[in-house]
């Protein structure tokens, strides 16, 4: 990717360098040439201009489409993830990163990811706005405190690479910066042995029974979340939402703003219980227990709790959780 | 210089009035003030202030309209939620009291056009008094959201899921009806400035100008009425 | 041409009859949008009730106002102001309704 | 008959004397020089506090300051530079002072609402000033929320209140020339008559009118927010904080047209007076003003491209933010072509003027490449984007803002300045401008951020050369403010038309006098009647 942008810029610093050896090459003769004295005292006539206003009016529109159409076409490749990347959690806070990895590891300000495989990254802020931006990969993305946001990209030499905060975050944002260190594959996995604990998923699991979810959500009384993650969603009102991370995220924070259609609003609050961190991980809990794209649910962890009996779940693939 | 003066003439146009630099001219209305030509470049001066003015002040009121419309979409249930927290009554009565208060403006501008010197005052008298009721009524309603504890930032509670939206629509609830009730208060302080001239016989015929200037503000600030009323009042009633 | 021209000619203002008349309407109209608003329409109500408060403000532009009876000028202004208000706004909901188009999240 | 061989009328400026016959004053030309006053100092405030930057970040270590006060310095820096000095300096100075002129009138329509304009301005630099001074404010000068509304710990509120007041300045003084240009206007003189300054004035004051209300709000939403500590933009209470960004940049964008748009009308004027011609396509240029205008105001979402909007929203503005683009090439392209065949004197205006249109070029072209989605993702919130709106508002505003001054000075003052002193100075300003700024493009594609404060190492170069350039700039800047205060006692006497250009603001004595114009004028002739020989041949 980054290449890509890199080709694109240098294809828009030509042709804007030619324009401005045009501009200036003919700005610098002009004013040689035509300079006022004897003989050239009064300036020429203009003749009709139109068909010229006309040329340097349309021709640039017409050149203007291919930096768009070429811009565009890289942004929404930087906006599609590829499905086999790996996923990894970020939280910013003034200031500081912190990074949680699908096998358990988590970092601060460091950022371990294995060379030639796409890296998403799933992220949010618990304060004010921050932007993640790493020059190396051309990809720069802000951090939202009330949703999730993604980008994506794919190290190819292994190295170490500066990240930034580029969306100004207070006191201390010049020094909210850290290390992209980008590993060849097997040292990128004796990286991961390093490290301990639990995959995001299976804490969030744990986390999952420790407050008391499984009583309503493996019961009926509340929408079954098996199968549920990147599933439309019908609510009482109506209206139709995606269960991607920010509603998850909003249904536990804020459990009455979009009640599933044909569920009491039951839950309670868990704003102040479950902290930013928490969240991701029970976010990665019922996305490891969504449709898997081989088809049947639940890949990794075995389903918790236990045998599900059929539910009067209101779509097909069931509700989401107030 | 010689070869400019054969492309712009500095000649005079108005043989009439030599030399506006220090002189006065005889035949000068006592209304015209001295860097206009005529009357009627004063009039059109200030009709066309007024109107530009009225145009920035709608830009005023559309970044609320904006704001509010982006959270009603996000928010349709709080939203109505918090509508059917409002008096409909009042506000109904409210609107009724707005527009008749218009007429009278209207009516006011009228009878000074035609330089009814007796009826001008009665007009003007009455819309600062709807104005003044609309006013009245107003903070009747916030009142009683006061003792409702729905006031944002100073007493709030709401009991209900989505407590915080229910507050979102209040805060702009009162950002919208305050600053529009701001507008009408300025209003009535011109009006009672003018009602002050035509009592003493002002503002009839020619001189009615400013009235037209206000009426024009006045019918403003009623129009943006007309909308806050369905987009606050009429959510959610069904 | 001064201003009492324009008023011997009827240019800028309206009758008292017409005023009473368009204030009747307005009264009239406020009712309907009060009605239309309790009528089960499953959400047509809002766009129905700014439809007419926009009816409500053309009579009062077009009548007290007197852009009926003004020339270009006034007009452009009344325009422009509009379309910035509405450029505000079709550029902000833009944003706003397709947040969630392109499936970023969740994929 | 001519204002030189009458006995000359007294002056604006000599009419009458005292600082009461100042502060006071309906006279147009007198609100110009306060003006003129008035941003001189703020412009100084704003340059000390981007000299401190530099200086700090010679070394990347942040060792002069901390960093809560560097951050004060750069909002500071942005702050006034953005709401008090550019955004009013050549409307309220050149134009205050020659939209009457140059339309043949006495006065602006509403001129005791100009000197109420002044006092507001006033009135919200000094609220700015009192934050600065009692505090200072750290926010940048974007206020970004939720930073601004629940984690700054400055004085916001009070900065937030000087911005809404001064609104009010910019608000007042379009309406002032809209109202103006339309309704008085000497006879003859029909729009496509009018200089294209006043074109390109009108064009910005359709702006400032229409768009600094949508900030004024925001501002009072942002500051109702820090005080009641309710959310309208906060997040945890439920708002969207883009919707900040959006009503922010709804004004703020168009804003950057505000401070190019009065730049372009200055060149043009420029390059027809020493070419001593119509300006190419006298048509186009006059509605690529209107066109910038309007234009303008459907891009203001590409200051968000990273910011978490929707890809529907960033591909629609991607593509109007190059539709914009259009009309200020034409501009570059007239430009130019006006020197074709013209007579040119190479005087200090025209440097300026040559030198504004080079700068904004490459300004206007490293546009495109922050409008190309791809693009933006990497540079934007880096030096690049800092280079890139210098480049148009150090490089092309303050370029022409100083070409203007230089122009219109024996007309403002009835004196000439130091010719040779006035081209050393363009070539100075020139060279340091280049010198500052160019770099930060280098830097910001490599990556360098914004508002950084301690930085990488091997940035250092470029901040080297970066605040050598500011040296000489800032040389560049002296020069003028030291010739043009002695031109005042010693400078030559300037006659009514020291030029010899069109336009009527010539056509009056030098100072003018109280009401301008001692015979009411009439246009008979098109603009910029240059007398021209006919084409070689065909």
């Amino acid at each position: 990717m980054a290449g890509q942008v890199d080709a694109l810029f240098w294809f828009m610093f030509s042709v804007s360098a030619l324009i401005c050896l045009g501009v200036f090459g003919a700005m610098l003769v002009f004013v040689v040439r035509y300079q006022r004295r004897p003989g050239n005292e009064v300036a020429q006539r203009l003749g009709p201009t139109t068909r010229l206003e006309l040329s340097w009016t349309l021709i640039p529109l017409g050149l203007a489409l291919v930096p768009f159409v070429w811009g565009a076409k890289l942004y929404l490749d930087m906006a599609r993830p590829p499905d086999d990347a790996l996923e990894i959690y970020i939280v910013a806070k003034q200031w500081m990163w912190k990074a949680q990895h699908p096998e358990g590891q988590s970092e601060i300000d460091e950022l371990h990811i294995p060379v030639g495989r796409p890296v998403k990254l799933t992220m949010i802020s618990q304060d004010v706005i921050h932007s993640f931006y790493v020059p190396e990969f051309r990809i720069k993305a802000d951090l939202l405190p009330d949703r999730y946001t993604t980008t994506w990209f794919e190290a190819t030499r292994p190295g170490e690479y500066h990240l930034f905060c580029a969306e100004y975050c207070g006191t201390g944002h010049s020094r909210m910066t850290g290390r992209v260190i980008a590993l060849g594959p097997a040292e990128y996995a004796a990286w991961l042995q390093g490290g301990p604990t639990l995959s995001p998923a299976d804490q969030g699991r744990r986390l999952f029974q420790q407050l008391g979810c499984a009583a309503c959500h493996e019961t009926g009384l509340a929408p079954n979340l098996q199968g549920l993650f990147g599933q439309p969603v019908t609510l009482t009102t109506g209206q139709t939402v995606t269960a991607d991370e920010t509603y998850i995220r909003e249904s536990i924070l804020d459990p009455g703003a979009k009640i599933v259609a044909g569920y009491q609003p039951i839950m309670p609050s868990f704003a102040g219980r479950v902290n930013d961190e928490q969240l991701l991980q029970l976010i990665a809990y019922i996305k490891s227990i969504g449709p898997q794209p081989g088809g049947q649910p639940s890949g990794g962890p075995p389903p918790p709790g236990p045998a599900l009996t059929p539910l009067p779940t209101p779509a097909a693939t069931g509700g989401q959780a107030p | 210089m010689a070869e400019r003066r054969t492309t712009l003439s500095g000649r005079s146009a108005v043989p009439t009035a030599p030399g506006l630099g220090g002189h006065v001219a005889a035949e000068r209305p006592p209304a015209l003030a001295e860097h206009f030509e005529t009357l009627e470049q004063q009039h059109g001066v200030n009709a066309l202030g007024m109107l530009v003015f009225l145009g920035s002040e709608l830009m005023f009121f559309g970044m609320l309209f904006t704001v509010y419309t982006a959270y009603r979409l996000r928010y349709p249930e709080a939203f109505a939620m918090g509508s059917r927290h409002l008096d409909l009554a009042l506000g109904g009565i409210n609107t009724a009291v707005l527009i008749i208060s218009t007429l009278m403006m209207a009516l006011a501008e009228h009878s000074a056009l035609r330089g009814e010197r007796r009826w001008l005052p009665r007009y003007l008298a009455l819309a600062i008094l709807l104005g003044l009721l609309f006013l009245g009524i107003k903070g009747l309603e916030y009142y009683h959201h006061a003792q409702e504890q729905l006031l944002p930032g100073f007493a709030f509670s709401f009991s209900g899921p989505a407590a915080e939206q229910v507050q979102l629509f209040f805060l702009l609830y009162y950002a919208m009806t305050g600053l529009h009730a701001v507008h009408l208060t300025a209003g009535i302080g011109v009006a009672c400035v003018m009602l002050a001239l035509a009592w003493r016989g002002g503002l009839l015929g020619a001189e009615h100008w400013p009235l037209e200037m206000l009426g024009l503000y006045w019918n403003f600030v009623d129009i943006i009425w007309l909308f806050l009323f369905p987009l606050l009042y009429l959510v959610g009633r069904p | 041409m001064s201003v009492e021209d324009r008023n011997a000619r009827g240019e800028p203002t309206t009758s008292p009859r017409t005023a009473l008349v368009v204030c009747a309407a307005l009264l009239i109209l406020t009712g309907v949008s009060i009605a239309v608003a309790h009528l089960a329409l499953g959400g047509w109500n809002a766009l129905l009730t700014l439809l007419i408060a926009a009816v409500q403000a053309v009579l009062i532009g077009a009548f007290y106002m007197r852009i009926r009876y003004a020339h270009g000028l006034p007009r452009l202004v009344v325009v422009a102001a509009l379309l910035w208000f509405a450029i505000l706004l079709a550029g902000t909901l833009d944003d706003v309704l397709t947040r969630g188009w392109v499936p970023v999240l969740g994929k | 008959m001519s204002a030189t061989t009458l006995p000359a009328p007294a002056s604006y400026a000599t009419v009458s004397y005292g600082l009461r016959s100042w502060l006071l004053t309906t006279d147009h030309k007198r609100i110009a020089i306060l003006y003129m006053i008035s941003i001189t100092v703020l412009f100084v405030i704003g340059g000390l506090a981007a000299t401190l930057m530099r200086v700090e970040l010679l070394t990347p270590g942040g060792r002069l300051m901390d960093d809560a006060t560097y951050n004060k310095l750069f909002s500071v820096h942005g702050i006034i530079m953005v709401f008090f000095f550019l955004i009013p300096s050549i409307p309220t100075v050149l134009g205050n002072f020659l939209v009457p002129l140059m339309i043949g009138a006495r006065d602006l329509a509403f001129p005791r609402l100009n000197l109420a304009s002044w006092y507001i301005f006033m009135l919200g630099a000094a609220f700015m000033l009192w934050a600065i001074f009692t505090g200072g404010i750290d926010t940048g000068w974007t206020f970004y929320t939720p930073f601004s509304t629940s984690s700054s710990t400055t004085k916001v509120v009070p900065a937030l209140l000087g911005i809404f007041i001064s609104g009010f300045s910019s608000i007042l003084t379009g309406l002032n020339f809209i109202v103006t240009i339309h309704r008085m206007r000497a006879p003859g003189l029909t729009w496509f008559r009018l200089p294209l300054f006043l074109w390109s004035l009108y064009a910005t004051s359709v702006i400032l009118v229409l768009a600094t209300p949508v900030l004024g709000m925001t501002l009072v939403l942002v500051a109702l927010e820090r005080v009641l500590h309710v959310g309208i933009f906060d997040p945890a209470l439920g708002g969207d904080p883009l919707l900040f960004q959006h009503m922010f940049w709804f004004y703020s964008h168009p804003a950057v047209y505000v401070m190019i748009l009065p730049g372009m009308g200055v060149t043009s004027e420029l390059i027809a007076a020493f070419t001593h011609r119509q300006v190419f396509g006298y048509r186009f240029v006059a509605l690529a003003s209107v066109a910038i205008a309007v234009l303008g105001f459907l891009v203001w979402g590409h200051h968000m491209f990273v910011a978490g909007m929707s890809v529907h929203a960033a591909l629609i503005f991607s593509i109007l933010s190059y539709l914009v683009a259009i009309p200020s090439a034409i501009k570059v392209f007239n430009w130019t072509a006006s020197l074709h065949r013209g007579a040119i004197s190479l005087d200090t205006p025209l440097l300026y003027a040559l030198g504004f249109v080079g700068l904004f070029t490459i300004g206007g072209l490293t546009g495109l490449f922050l409008a190309a989605l791809a693009i933006d993702v990497h540079v934007t919130d880096t030096y690049f984007v800092i280079a890139h709106f210098h480049y148009i508002m150090v490089g092309g505003m303050v370029m022409a803002y100083l070409g203007g001054l230089h122009y219109w000075w024996p007309k403002i003052t009835g004196r000439l300045y130091p010719e040779i002193w006035g081209k050393l100075a363009a070539l100075t300003v020139f060279l340091g401008f280049n010198l500052t700024f160019f770099p930060q493009y280098i830097m910001g594609y490599l990556g360098m951020p914004r508002r950084y404060h301690v930085y990488p190492a091997e940035f250092q170069v470029f901040h080297v050369l970066s605040t050598a350039g500011a040296s000489i700039l800032a040389v560049g800047y002296l020069l003028p403010l030291v010739y043009f205060l002695l031109s005042l006692w010693h400078g030559q006497q300037a006659t009514a038309n020291p030029w010899g250009a069109t336009g009527l603001e010539w056509q009056t004595s030098s100072p003018p006098p109280p009401h301008n114009f001692v015979d009411k004028p009439v246009v008979t002739s098109e603009p910029y009647n240059y007398p021209t020989r006919e084409p070689a041949h065909g």
